[in-house]
């Protein structure tokens, strides 16, 4: 049974196919897992905010698009990416920490339209400010940082196995991503998670108890955004091309898409949800127009069968397995008084 | 091999839709025909479909996968933003690429393996100034565009050709891309005191902008480049579409032979009419195939070098439809016409030389 | 001041259609607890049941009875017992996964009908035709006057019906606390049914109204649905009248925007000008506050 | 040596037209157990959320060991030493209950950093298990709080105003729906932590023998005002009190 | 007129009622107490059609109502005040205690009722006009009770009245419900407040780990020496 494996050795055994996942593959191949890895970093953030700060976020996809652009404007101009790249996380952390603030005095569906109306905003910036951002021409060619013994702008052997720049920036993707997983667990495990979903359950009763709630709302937008943000400077030399429409609200949505549907509040749901989101339509895509129909019929029917998401779905599995009745423990148990 | 492998990567499903499906459709009917009549070279083609969903990421990395499956060619995409992303995946790999776009800085990338099925913007709008100035004698012009990669490129030729001709700008108005709502845009250009417009959105965004300016009884004269009196918009717009002016490299209704026979087939084929995306997906499998035949070898470089430079005459060729020359940029240039929409039918004027 | 009075004019005219949707947005927003990422897609869809209609044959007014009974069926009926019900099974009212689901449901609607319809955009015979007015210089016509009278009559309507009636107060409380109503022995199932029929005979309206002007594709919804939410959350996202004035404020500060300030960021300064509203009236312009919490 | 903790001075608040509470002004002394009684909608919620800042009261002033409160946010308040729970239930109803306890306790472990860096929740499992041991939730200490009975979560209410260590709690209506042998325990624990720790106690209640048994003065509310205050014995003998209040 | 026999259910599979059986005869107050926990919500959840029941029969009347909807129970004239706060928030006062009779078919005859049991509740004329959310704690458990003998119905199922009731107010409650019985209603209610409730009742029953422990008069549950200690706070009255 799955509780006999202990949880290190199924994330060692992850990591390893991981690890192996692109050797061998082509360039569209790779290409995709590194855009599920990047997505995978952005859901993450967002399941910060609003699986367990229960902060709703449209503004996802604005903030991948602050990093990309960060980054992409700074490596243009010969800056190195792992200078740029911290720099575009602690932009979108501070900005993460203003869009935060109407959080502090609307709530639910408003909250929505405040994120909504800054991706609209952001976007139209991105479009409109051709001097800075190249308008809807975008940026390109933004060079694929260069780490001495490890060139992602090349193909080379590395430890004696021959790898394209596509195969070096996946593994550029997945050590970013491996750094910022482990930050998250720790993040969620730690007091402060258990804060955060205080400020989702009851936000008075949690300021009763001391919790500083505004701050907490701030932080679980800013330190979600940072998610975003860091995204997005991962795509920059991925994808070597970046857009204003490529963070439009349908981006923003596919984001909270990948975290429902992983999993709301579950730490693996966003890599389940990213997962499903990037990779189903490319399986689906031998049934030529009709992929997105099937795709958004599957959808729905995991939605109705498991609200809680793909990780719900194992849950729901292992209690199908338990006896039909469950007799609680203290029910069971002598009388106690 | 016995067959050659094309990578089609257009706009199947988002926004683009309709100009992707066309263009397919063209595609797949001239493919059709070739490999009918014996393939390219003793090739028959193999086309896989690649949706992009109008987004140029995806386009990115679906021209990515095209040619990792082997792609001798690749045809679209339609929409330039996507094109000018995807075409510098192709350049790396050496992988020709026959697009439908028609922004100007798509053949200004210096980028070798680039084709065009219509020529860009900054050669179709200049044949407009001589119309603005000369024909209907304008002093203050409007001009409503729609603000993405397509219409700001059309939009930017359009306002220097206005600067160098001495005519006032007088109303610029941007618009979004599916926008549905043309009546404050309208509402201003009547308070410019503009007499003309020039109109440089899409299809169905033509058609509701036609329809407000017939509302609102704007007198000045409204003046397209391509799309303004497609069959499409005149569909959709009704009454409202009659008087609108447009120059237009290709159009079904061309009063051309090789133009009837393409449009009679299609509407076999498809049971619809075709637009001009449909002739520059159908222009662009020929291209392949013409291109090819004229290199003399299934080989991508040579395909590339042999036609920069090329001039094909359609009594030749007749899948080019018409008398068309590349030069080294990829960009193109043929023969090109000014239509009228009159009693809601196009109607052909005097045809514009190829420049 | 003539381009003014045009400007305001067309802007009350279109707001009125998005306070169709957005009315119903709201019921379903109510009952459910949901948004409905569909609504946009359920306006779209209504017309393109008159299309089929009457390409198999039948004359425009049966055509709309036709697409109005299929529309109410579909989205109204199937929408609720396929979707919302085995999910509000599992407690929280579906909550956010429902609102997931809803997501799915519009790409589902938008691609059956570009795969099975065509994806490009179709003429569409106005419900209501007549020539236009110069009122002061702006031109007003027919279509906009009665657009605004149907929108003005739907929101009468529906508050008298809500308030008023036995079946309206039942609604109302499903709405408010579905379990209490389902103590009191409200048959809180059949009510919110009721409130996925009205939504989407709304909905229909709104369709047979707007798509003359948009004219029929599939692709209509995305912009429509998206209007339909900010009506709705302007207006108070609990009031029929806050989702009527939500819908005509966007038509008129969308218009205004475009003339005046900039064309640009047309599709920004509205949503920037309602942030201000929001966070200094959190309740929505007519909403009313949430009273005590503790 | 008496040490005033709370001050409430000239308190109203008005709704509309209502006023819910009236001039309302008493001090509490450190190490006392008030009780705050009155018939319903005589205004002791409304003057609770007042003192706690959740409401903004329309006039009067609040000090707490003599510092002004008014305006001070509720975490603030928390941290002069104000605990509370509420008269509706009010737990995180998706978190277990060892959740909830730790939670409730942790803002007074440690600094922020060091509850984001340092060893998780050090020192304050044992004390949320005792405490759950104490209010006998032991076997639901992984169940989702929401998933307890009415009194079950009461109980898990008051357990977390105990667990922030205060030095002032104001209790709106422990008692309500608690077993009697339960809320025997409950009785215990608030002595014992006014006589250990000295902790001082506000307490609403409408069960007479929990709030004569407990406290040592009682205030007596009635339409907003205050009409009686004293000792239980004095409470139960006024015949103002028994007319408005506890009935024949 | 009440009967439930060995009647096993819970919430999804967990079952929380082990086998509960009592029987309760027509026009008597029946009074629930057991610890916290023990099931009594349970109890009445599963009598009111909101709970899942995995085995067993509930019989009304004779009639078997096992797993019917609440709008069925109300229809047989069964009502049911829960634990807690349930009241409409956003409706006016009088709007909430007319969906206490929504289901019937003469208006009129509601309206009445509203007109007499606010007679019943001052407090309820008072306010009649204020939305509910705006009431004390207090306030809303009167508009409950009150919109729950709207009705004129036959069982009451009453959980914890007392809750947030001040001791004036509990007296009045426990005398309606004394003079309910006298006209023939059947009441059947859980109280901690043990002592008092059991005082004016006809019968009591103890519930303990989802299973009915003793089921009893109510003056010989009274004066159980046992049940005195445990749940008649005899261990405060030590201490006092
Ligand atoms: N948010 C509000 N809006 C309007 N009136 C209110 C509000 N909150 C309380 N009230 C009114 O103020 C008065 C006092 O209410 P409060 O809740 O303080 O009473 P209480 O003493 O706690 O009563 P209980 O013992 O029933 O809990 C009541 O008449 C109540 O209706
Ligand atoms: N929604 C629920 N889901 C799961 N378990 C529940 C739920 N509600 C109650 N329980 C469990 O069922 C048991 C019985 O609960 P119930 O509410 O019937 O107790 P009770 O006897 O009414 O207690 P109290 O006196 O505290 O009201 C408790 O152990 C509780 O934890
Ligand atoms: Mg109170
Ligand atoms: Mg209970």
């Amino acid at each position: 049974m799955m509780n006999a494996i202990p949880k290190w050795l199924w994330i060692a055994l992850g990591l390893a196919v991981l690890i192996v996942a692109p050797i061998g593959q082509g360039n569209y191949f790779t290409l995709i897992l590194c855009s599920w890895l990047m997505f995978t970093i952005a859901a993450m953030g967002l399941n910060l905010t609003l699986g367990y700060a229960g902060q709703i976020s449209l503004a996802q996809a604005s903030f991948m698009a602050v990093g990309a652009y960060i980054t992409a404007l700074l490596t243009l101009n010969g800056i190195h990416w792992i200078v740029a790249m911290p720099a575009a996380v602690v932009a979108c952390f501070f900005i993460g920490l203003l869009v935060g603030f109407p959080a502090l005095r609307v709530k639910g569906h408003f909250l929505a339209f405040v994120t909504l109306a800054f991706n609209t905003l952001v976007v139209l910036v991105l479009r409109n400010e051709d001097w800075l951002t190249g308008g809807s021409y975008g940026k390109f060619n933004m060079p694929r940082p260069d780490f001495w013994i490890f060139n992602t702008a090349r193909k080379s052997d590395v430890l004696g196995i021959a790898l394209s720049s596509n195969q070096k920036i996946y593994y550029l993707c997945l050590i970013t991503f491996v750094v910022f997983a482990a930050l998250m667990y720790g993040l969620i495990r730690s007091p402060w998670g258990r804060a955060f979903k205080g400020l989702r359950e009851n936000p008075i009763r949690a300021e009763s108890l001391g919790l500083d709630t505004r701050r907490i709302t701030l932080l679980a937008f800013a330190i979600g955004s940072a998610g975003g943000g860091l995204a997005g400077s991962l795509m920059s030399p991925v994808v070597q091309f970046i857009e204003p429409n490529s963070f439009a609200l349908v981006h923003s949505l596919r984001i909270l898409l990948m975290v429902v549907v992983g999993g709301a509040g579950y730490f693996f749901g966003p890599m389940l949800g990213a997962a499903v989101v990037i990779l189903l339509p490319e399986f689906l895509r031998f049934t030529q127009g009709y992929y997105l129909i099937l795709y958004s019929v599957a959808v729905i029917i995991l939605m109705v069968y498991s609200p809680s998401g793909l990780m719900g779905i194992g849950d729901r599995i292992l209690s199908k397995l338990r006896p039909q009745r469950v007799v609680r423990g203290d029910m069971k148990e002598g009388a106690q008084l | 091999a016995d067959t050659m492998k094309i990578g089609m990567v257009v706009e199947l499903s988002g926004g683009g839709a309709p100009a992707g499906t066309n263009f397919r459709d063209g595609a797949l009917l001239a493919a059709k025909e070739i490999n009918a009549s014996g393939g390219v070279m003793g090739q028959q083609l193999e086309i896989s479909e690649y949706d992009t969903g109008t987004d140029p990421q995806t386009s990115r990395a679906l021209v990515q996968k095209a040619i990792d499956e082997g792609a001798y060619n690749i045809w679209g995409t339609v929409y330039s933003s996507s094109t000018i992303v995807n075409m510098m995946v192709a350049q790396q790999a050496g992988v020709p690429q026959i697009t439908g776009s028609e922004a100007p800085n798509i053949t200004a990338q210096g980028n070798p393996y680039i084709f065009r099925t219509s020529y860009g913007a900054q050669k179709g709008i200049p044949a407009l100034t001589a119309y603005f100035k000369d024909t209907l004698g304008a002093k203050k012009v409007a001009v409503a565009w729609v603000n993405n990669e397509f219409g700001k490129g059309g939009h930017d030729v359009f306002v220097g050709e206005m600067k160098k001709a001495g005519i006032d700008v007088v109303a610029d108005i941007p618009s979004e891309a599916g926008a549905a709502d043309f009546a404050a845009d309208v509402a201003r250009i009547k308070d410019s005191g503009a007499d003309a417009v020039f109109v440089y959105l899409h299809e169905e965004e033509s058609a509701r902008f036609l329809r407000e300016a017939s509302k609102q009884a704007v007198q000045a004269k409204l003046v397209g480049e391509v799309t303004l009196t497609g069959q499409k918009v005149i569909d959709l717009a009704g009454d409202a579409a009659n008087g609108a002016v447009a120059h237009v490299g290709l159009t079904a209704d061309a009063p051309l032979e090789t133009f009837k026979t393409f449009k009679a087939a299609f509407e076999k084929e498809y049971n619809r009419a075709p637009d001009h995306n449909a002739l520059k997906g159908y222009i662009g499998a020929y291209i392949t195939k013409y291109g090819t035949e004229k290199a003399g070898a299934v080989d991508q470089e040579k395909f590339a070098n042999t036609m920069h430079g090329l001039c094909l005459k359609a009594a030749e060729y007749p899948g080019i439809l018409m008398d068309t020359c590349w030069d080294d940029s990829g960009e193109m240039s043929r023969p090109s016409f000014m239509i009228e929409v009159k009693d809601g039918k196009q109607v052909v004027g005097e045809t514009v030389p190829a420049n | 001041m003539e381009q003014f009075l045009q400007v305001l004019l067309s802007g009350l005219a279109t707001g009125s259609i998005y306070a169709l949707a957005a009315i119903g947005f709201t019921l379903v927003w109510q009952a459910a607890q949901t948004v409905n990422f569909a609504q946009g897609e359920f306006v779209m869809l209504p017309a393109f049941f008159v299309l089929i209609a009457m390409n198999s044959g039948l004359p425009l007014p049966l055509a709309l009875i036709v697409a109005l009974a299929v529309s109410v069926f579909v989205l109204g009926f199937l929408f609720k017992k396929a979707i919302v019900e085995p999910m509000q099974k599992h407690g929280n009212g579906g909550g956010l996964s429902l609102i997931i689901a809803t997501m799915a449901l519009a790409i589902f609607l938008k691609e059956s009908v570009k795969e099975f319809y065509g994806a490009e955009a179709q003429p569409y015979p106005p419900l209501i035709s007549g020539g236009t007015w110069n009122i002061g210089g702006a031109i007003v016509s027919v279509t906009d006057i009665a657009h605004l009278a149907i929108s003005l009559g739907v929101v009468v309507g529906l508050t008298l019906f809500l308030n008023r009636t036995r079946t309206g107060r039942a609604m109302q409380a499903t709405a408010q606390n579905p379990a209490v109503a389902e103590i009191l022995g409200v048959d809180t199932n059949r009510m919110v049914l009721y409130t996925f029929l009205i939504n989407a005979a709304l909905a229909s309206l709104a369709s047979f109204l707007i798509t003359p002007v948009y004219l029929a594709k599939f692709s209509n919804g995305e912009y429509l649905g998206l209007i339909a939410f900010i009506a709705a959350i302007v207006g108070g996202f609990n009031q029929i009248r806050g989702a009527l004035a939500g819908g005509l404020l966007i038509g008129v500060l969308d218009n205004i925007t475009a003339t005046y300030i900039t064309a640009e960021y047309r599709a920004a300064i509205p949503l920037v000008l309602l942030i201000g509203i929001i966070l200094f009236r959190p309740q929505g312009l007519l909403g009313t506050s949430e009273g005590r919490t503790v | 040596m008496s040490q005033t903790v709370l001050s409430v001075s000239h308190i109203s608040k008005s709704f509309g037209g209502i006023h819910a509470v009236r001039d309302v002004s008493f001090e509490v002394q450190k190490g006392e157990v008030l009780g705050l009684i009155g018939p319903n909608g005589s205004g002791k919620s409304t003057l609770f959320n007042c003192v706690l800042g959740q409401l903004q009261p329309n006039a009067g002033a609040v000090t707490v060991k003599g510092q002004s409160v008014s305006g001070m946010r509720a975490c603030d308040l928390n941290k002069l030493g104000v605990g509370r729970t509420f008269q509706q239930l009010s737990v995180f109803p998706e978190m277990t209950v060892l959740d909830n306890i730790i939670l409730a306790g942790q803002e007074h472990h440690g600094t922020m950093l060091s509850r984001l860096f340092g060893a998780p929740d050090a020192g304050l499992t044992g004390e949320a298990d005792r405490m759950i041991e104490f209010f006998r939730l032991g076997h639901l200490r992984d169940e989702m709080a929401g998933s307890l009975s009415y009194g079950q979560q009461k109980l898990l209410d008051a357990a977390m105003a105990f667990m922030a260590g205060p030095d002032l709690v104001l209790l709106d209506e422990p008692a309500g729906g608690v077993n009697l042998t339960m809320l025997a325990n409950l009785k215990e624990r608030l002595q014992t932590y006014n006589r250990e720790h000295g902790t001082t106690f506000v307490v609403i209640e409408h069960n007479m023998e929990f709030v004569m048994s407990l406290c040592t003065r009682i205030i007596v509310l009635a339409e907003g005002a205050v009409i009686a205050e004293g000792t239980p014995e004095e409470i139960r003998s006024n015949s103002q009190v028994i007319d408005a209040y506890l009935g024949g | 007129m009440l009967e439930l026999k060995d009647l096993y259910g819970g919430y999804g599979k967990i079952t929380i009622l082990n086998g509960v059986s009592f029987k309760i005869p027509k026009a008597t107050i029946t009074t629930v107490i057991g610890p916290n926990g023990a099931g009594k919500s349970t109890v009445f959840k599963a009598i009111f059609g909101l709970l899942n029941i995995h085995s067993g029969q509930i019989l009304l009347e004779g009639r078997d109502v096992t797993g019917q909807k609440p709008r069925d129970m109300i229809g047989h004239g069964v009502t049911y005040v829960p634990q807690g706060r349930n009241v409409v928030p956003q409706l006016s006062v009088y709007h909430n205690l007319e969906l206490g009779g929504i289901t019937a078919d003469d208006q009129d005859r509601v309206k009445q009722r509203i007109e007499v049991v606010m007679d019943q509740f001052p407090m309820l004329r008072q306010f009649r006009d204020r939305k509910a959310i705006e009431l004390s704690g207090g306030q809303q458990k009167q508009l409950e009770v009150a919109r729950a003998l709207l009705l004129d119905p036959k069982l009451i199922l009453i959980d914890e009245p007392s809750i947030g009731l001040s001791p004036n107010l509990v007296q009045e409650v426990f005398r309606t419900l004394q003079r309910l019985r006298d006209e023939g209603v059947t009441i059947l209610m859980v109280e901690q407040n043990a002592k008092a409730a059991l005082a004016m009742s006809d019968f009591g029953l103890v519930l303990e780990l989802g299973q009915t422990r003793m089921h009893d008069r109510a003056d010989t549950l009274l004066n159980d020496p046992k049940v005195g200690q445990l749940f008649l706070g005899g261990h405060m009255e030590e201490t006092d």
